[in-house]
């Protein structure tokens, strides 16, 4: 096994080594000109200059948020969550993600996600991000920069695999993680992103595609994607040595408490960013994802009181996340009421997946990862086409341009049957494309660290450091 | 020399301490431990886990006395550590050969 | 007791069932129709449309900056300060006012602060947030969505009485705070919100109030009354066990320290964020905020010096948030010098506060709320009479629009009156209603727990867990 | 030398006292007229209005995040490294300096940088902030109030002499540091700042200096300046007491994650927002600073992968630091893919500097200050002439405004020629400048505690507290 | 009476735990300690420098027992405490004088 | 067979293992605790309230040592902990019955 990771770390350098040539190449390549100026209509370009700047500040806010997230948001959340021997562990797991999926993005990512219009599959076209310069693309966001557009939506493709470190935690080897996500990103996330947002894809409702899914900020592509990814994860691994018999309570939750605080502050910049500007459309999903959010934590220590006769800490955060999962794919397109409801449901239901139905199957999803992602996207994408609003978010006009009806309650029932598909669509991928990965992955370098790593802990065996020398 | 040993309760802690100094002992050396007994521990839930924690935060005294002195501090530790609750604690009381001062290799009752 | 607490429970359940069935009314009601394009003007449309969203992008971040006040900011501020076994307690208060709080102001909350005109209170007007959409209100804020406004306003009402756990921190029930919270926040401070900064309130000086008191961003509103309800918390809740003969050092000071980091950061979006636009005024108050901060923590650390021989780092963290505090009122109608000048004086006057007047009069203040918030508050409201400046906000014009003087040093002596009066309404507001309402939820939950649950530590008998379980 | 503090307190009493009274003169001076409508223009003045405030959004939003890279950022990055027993002081050091650097800045610092039109230093025009106000000040950014960029730029005069506290941790005195950062701000920061970026400046590019330098957000001026200072203050202090014998691992990898990934995001302000507006330039730089940090982040990690068998976290972060500073001067004129190379060569080389060079010639520079910043900042200094563009910031032009050559891939090889000038003129002001500042300081105060002092810790002997208490 | 240590691996804790509940054990006092032997400790690698960890996290229980138990608490310690690898530990047993509850002044045996 | 416990400065902690390892001293357990004695502790002071902390920190080792070994360890001991400051710490001896390597029961000198 370690010749087989030694070989590994080779390959990676000389992956490394031939990623330098190639951006070298590309340098030339990415020169993007400048912006030419209109020479006809100085003045309403100027207009247009001040619109793009206010959009552009908002959406590039957004994207600090967003990562903000990732790092050190679910890296805290999850970091305190396990045992002091995996702290480092899963703060690196995410870590190294924002550093490897940033770089590949780079690469063929983004293009693959975003270019060409193919029905599942993005193309090379922006490969290098070739083409992907100041101005807009007016397909996907016309006030603001092609780039600015670009690096948001990386954001988006970072803190997705992250979040399946939740299920794989305490037990899983580095060097199979980075192999895995990798191979995810690439035959998971960007297929399904293409399809859901990307011109031309399926289930694309703002471009036209075949079966329109509303997903305002992913909770198909992201939440769903991830949650279900988790889950075949936690079964393919197996239970962690010592679970359930053996207690192994969260060794900080004063880390996953502030880890969580700036998952709900990067929140806005998930859901209110994906906005693309600066408008009533952001503050509107800005407003039903701090309600969700609020309403979720409310129910699930509602919950937690009733049954266990006092509410804590570790259940209010808990559900304020589930919360804001279920709003995701519902937050540009439903008032603030219903944003209170979908997350008051999704905290309970969150609560239940959590304490029962995961006890009632055995399997150890060590952080939750299926049961407050997978769930709570499910609950939002399906809520979202009975919630959805024309009053909100116009998304369906007729010839003449005047709005029809988007949710079911808005007088649209189809809206949920096309949610319902957008929701296998994404389960199906991530089951058979998670299971596929990890089995080849697993023959190549090994999913799982042998008992006794796993028994000294990750952190030393895995990174060769620990998370605290306290004995001063 | 004996070494007495004393499990207390850590609210207590002070209130021993100053009784001790009170009756001139100063020396002692203090171990944060975990004791488990009759006393019942508390249940903690994680997402719908639950822990017995049966192992419970005390602090232990360390205490190599002259055999003069013994009687009196067993005493003033069980007037100032006692609540009447369970857990209170224990006193063991063992022999001990020799002591040595590091700072000056004073040796015997001397170097307490 | 713990037969009221399960009562009060099932209480809590019922409320959020009904709740829910109320949200689920509310959604038709509050679905707002899309803005209505002018159709005369259509550029002079669009540069409106530029100009506010460029406000937008700005007052949402505040909004996002002043929720990161308070988780993580003044959760972990707080929380460093207690000993390890309430750490999760006082957080989880922070966490759940940020769930509770925003749930009510949903409800009624908001229209309670700024629905109707009335001198003392609002109405019900925008309950369920009815009325309250894309479009600007612009008796309030006429660049940005009333949403943003609502939903920037709502994170005010979340820290403040936040602010107050600092005074029952180590021994007060949950359920208690629970209720006390909650009924605090619909008679003390929605009433005086809209006093100060609500249509036709009695102390607004912006809408034509009686005696107009200036209070940019919440010195009464926020910091005098959570810090004067502190205190009655305190001097009602009586001392801690063991204090003061019993050591109570803070048990993470690192954690304070990140706390206090983020308080200031966040303060950007506090008082900043109050100009309600990203114009020089936004900025002006961004510096005023930033120079008095620094100032405090600087005279809070001299006199340190040269009272212990050394300054502390709590000492400089304590002290750039009584200078926080103190410019709060001011920040958006001071210069910078006058700003450095506050500061200084506010980090003085807090160090003799919590150093010399507590210990004089001994009340156990835990956290130094009053001393730090409710001297801190009532210092700057008074120097904002004095240093307030048509230059830097030209608040009172005369019939032809010309500018007349804001503060005493600006030519208007009497404005210190009105701070003096404005002061006085919010000292006595706190005072008495914090004192019924204490009476009253003691009686009916109870507010203290029992000596041995304050010994075993407020985590494990109040929320059922632990902050750290670091023997893994 | 107790005396001797004792003395500097009461001076330092006397100077805030006097400081106090200066404010309070100043009051007056500072309040600036306000902004004068054009009476021509309404219209044209309106489109200003609304760019201006789009602007002003993003790069207030910007300064907050700069601050945040201080604190907490850079407070937790090296707080965790040190021991248990020296966290806060390291803390401390950065918190004072965000007050300290504040006030100073208020009275002259400004000024010293930016007033005038010197070839190497300010003037007092702006003292006391004279004549700063809400009109933008066309020489350094024509869109935003000059209050904004007179904040922003504070910001970077607060993380630049805080950087140079991780060469002298463990050891130096707080009174020592406190005057020895006070000199340096004033004789090393404030000239190099100047020349570079100010008015006149001999290496200003933007503003016709006679060697013109690319440096857009700081590679000199931040890192080389403190870098290079960084390790003649290790030099000068000597090893730590047991240094290298003793181990003295990182006391919480957890706490310096928290700050690696608060810098990073924080560098996003640093970068992006020292375009000065909300244009496809800051994207350009926010995108160039995401990519560099990642590619360090990989080959750092990569490096310790192939040397030690497993890359670690701290490895990680620390590549990433390593990349944002190299990245730091190129951001705005580099394209993305030559980001990723300059953050993928910056990786390699500071892990080269901080395991090797470091251990062969022994200097004790114990967070690696210099290698880190003093290095990458060279590095990236030298690259930005190699890849700078025209494509990306058209600073040059001919009389007709035609965009020249800015970089040697660009066809100017003569910008390499000024980078290495700009790269010198640092190190020397650097090295001499904070030798001398070192040796007065030394005489006046002293800068190293005892010995018993540095065993027992900086925390209790400095500031007279611990970071922890945990037996509770 | 006799009070014996048993250094053991952090990870046997909870069935040596449960094994001497069965055996009727309850009173023990644990302690979180660092051991050093035969096992090997690890390296770790901060920023390039090297250092060996050769203390190893352990628990040390200490319990003071009857001298009838005493033959019965070994064997259960080394039968659940045993993994057969290096670094299973000691168990020490040494002679107590005597022992008092603080709760109510009890002493000797009836006091464990 | 003896029990050797030693309380040292921490910051001599390093010294001393280095030399017990040069004359073939491996097994130890080693604890983290604090010490109250002669040695004056240091006041912190916290928004005004002063704290004298006179519990400081310690670190413990405890050896159990074939009878023959004692004295060199003693001597070792007292050689690479002193620093001759009030605070140096003691040793302490005590006699143990039996020792019992749980790897393998071994039992007496030759489990050490
Ligand atoms: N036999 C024992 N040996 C060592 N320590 C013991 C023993 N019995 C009890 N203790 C310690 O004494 C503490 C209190 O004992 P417990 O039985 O809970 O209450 P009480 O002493 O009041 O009967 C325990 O937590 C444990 O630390
Ligand atoms: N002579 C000794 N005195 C005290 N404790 C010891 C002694 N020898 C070993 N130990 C403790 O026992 C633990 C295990 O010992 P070690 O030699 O590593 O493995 P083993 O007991 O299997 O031979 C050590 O980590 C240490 O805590
Ligand atoms: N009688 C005692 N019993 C147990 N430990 C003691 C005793 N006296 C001192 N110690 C330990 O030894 C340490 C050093 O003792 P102290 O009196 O401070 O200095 P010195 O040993 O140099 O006289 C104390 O901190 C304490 O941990």
């Amino acid at each position: 096994m370690h010749r087989k990771e030694a070989a590994l770390a080779r390959a990676f350098l000389i992956a490394v080594v031939f990623l330098a040539i190639a951006m070298f190449a590309g340098t030339l390549a990415a020169q993007t000109p400048p912006v030419a100026a209109d020479p006809l209509a100085k003045l309403d370009q100027r207009i247009a200059a001040a619109q793009s700047s206010a959009d552009n500040a908002w959406v590039l806010v957004s994207a600090a948020l967003v990562l903000l997230m990732t790092g050190p948001g679910l890296a805290l959340f999850y970091g305190g969550l396990v045992r002091q021997k995996n702290v480092l562990a899963l703060m690196m797991q995410s870590f190294a993600l924002m550093a490897l999926i940033t770089v590949l993005w780079a690469l063929v990512g983004y293009s693959l996600c975003f270019g060409g219009s193919g029905g599942f599959l993005g193309n090379f076209e922006h490969a290098f991000l070739r083409g992907v310069g100041a101005e807009p693309n007016s397909d996907y966001a016309g006030t603001i920069p092609h780039m600015t557009f670009m690096i948001y939506q990386l954001m988006f493709a970072i803190i997705t695999p992250a979040l399946i470190t939740g299920a794989t935690a305490e037990r899983m080897k580095f060097s199979g993680t980075v192999l895995f996500m990798t191979l995810w990103f690439l035959l998971v996330y960007a297929p399904l992103a293409h399809m859901v947002w990307g011109k031309g894809g399926v289930l694309n409702a703002a471009l036209g595609g075949r079966f329109p899914t509303l997903d305002f900020a992913g909770g198909t592509v992201v939440h769903i994607s991830s949650g279900v990814s988790a889950l075949v994860c936690a079964l393919y691994l197996g239970k962690r040595t010592g679970y359930p018999r053996q207690p192994m309570p969260p060794h900080s939750l004063v880390l996953s408490f502030i880890g969580a605080c700036l998952l709900w502050v990067g929140w806005f910049g998930f859901n209110a960013g994906s906005a693309l500007a600066s408008n009533g459309l952001a503050t509107s999903a800005f407003v039903a994802t701090h309600f969700a959010s609020a309403a979720a934590a409310l129910s699930w220590s509602a919950a937690e009181w009733i049954k266990n006769g006092r509410p804590s800490a570790l259940g209010a955060i808990s559900g304020s996340v589930a919360g804001l999962v279920a709003i995701t794919p519902a937050a540009g397109f439903v008032a603030p009421m219903p944003a209170l409801f979908i997350g008051f449901l999704a905290g309970v239901c969150c609560y239940l997946m959590v304490t029962r139905v995961k006890a009632l199957f055995g399997y150890d999803d060590a952080l939750d990862a299926f049961g407050v992602h997978g769930a709570g996207g499910t609950i939002g994408a399906l809520l979202t086409g009975i919630f959805a609003s024309r009053a909100i978010n116009p998304i369906y006009h007729d010839a003449r341009g005047t709005a029809l009806p988007v949710g079911w309650l808005d007088g649209n029932p189809r809206q949920l049957g096309y949610q319902l598909i957008g929701v296998l669509v994404a389960w199906t991928l991530a089951l058979v494309g998670t299971f596929v990965l990890l089995k080849i992955v697993d023959l190549l370098v090994g999913l799982r660290v042998s008992e006794e790593h796993e028994i000294e802990g990750l952190d030393i065996t895995q990174h060769g450091e620990e998370g605290y020398n306290l004995e001063a | 020399m004996m070494k007495l040993e004393a499990v207390i309760q850590p609210s207590r802690f002070e209130s021993v301490k100053d009784a001790l100094r009170e009756i001139g002992v100063e020396g002692m050396t203090v171990v944060e431990v975990r004791g488990h007994g009759r006393q019942k521990g508390h249940t903690e839930v994680y997402r719908g886990r639950e822990y017995t924690v049966d192992l419970l935060p005390k602090l232990k005294l360390e205490m190599v006395l002259p055999d003069a002195l013994v009687q009196k501090v067993v005493d003033t530790i069980l007037k100032t550590a006692k609540t009447g609750k369970i857990g209170d604690g224990k006193i063991f009381l063992s022999r001990v050969e020799e002591a040595i001062r590091i700072r000056n290799d004073e040796r015997g009752e001397s170097a307490l």
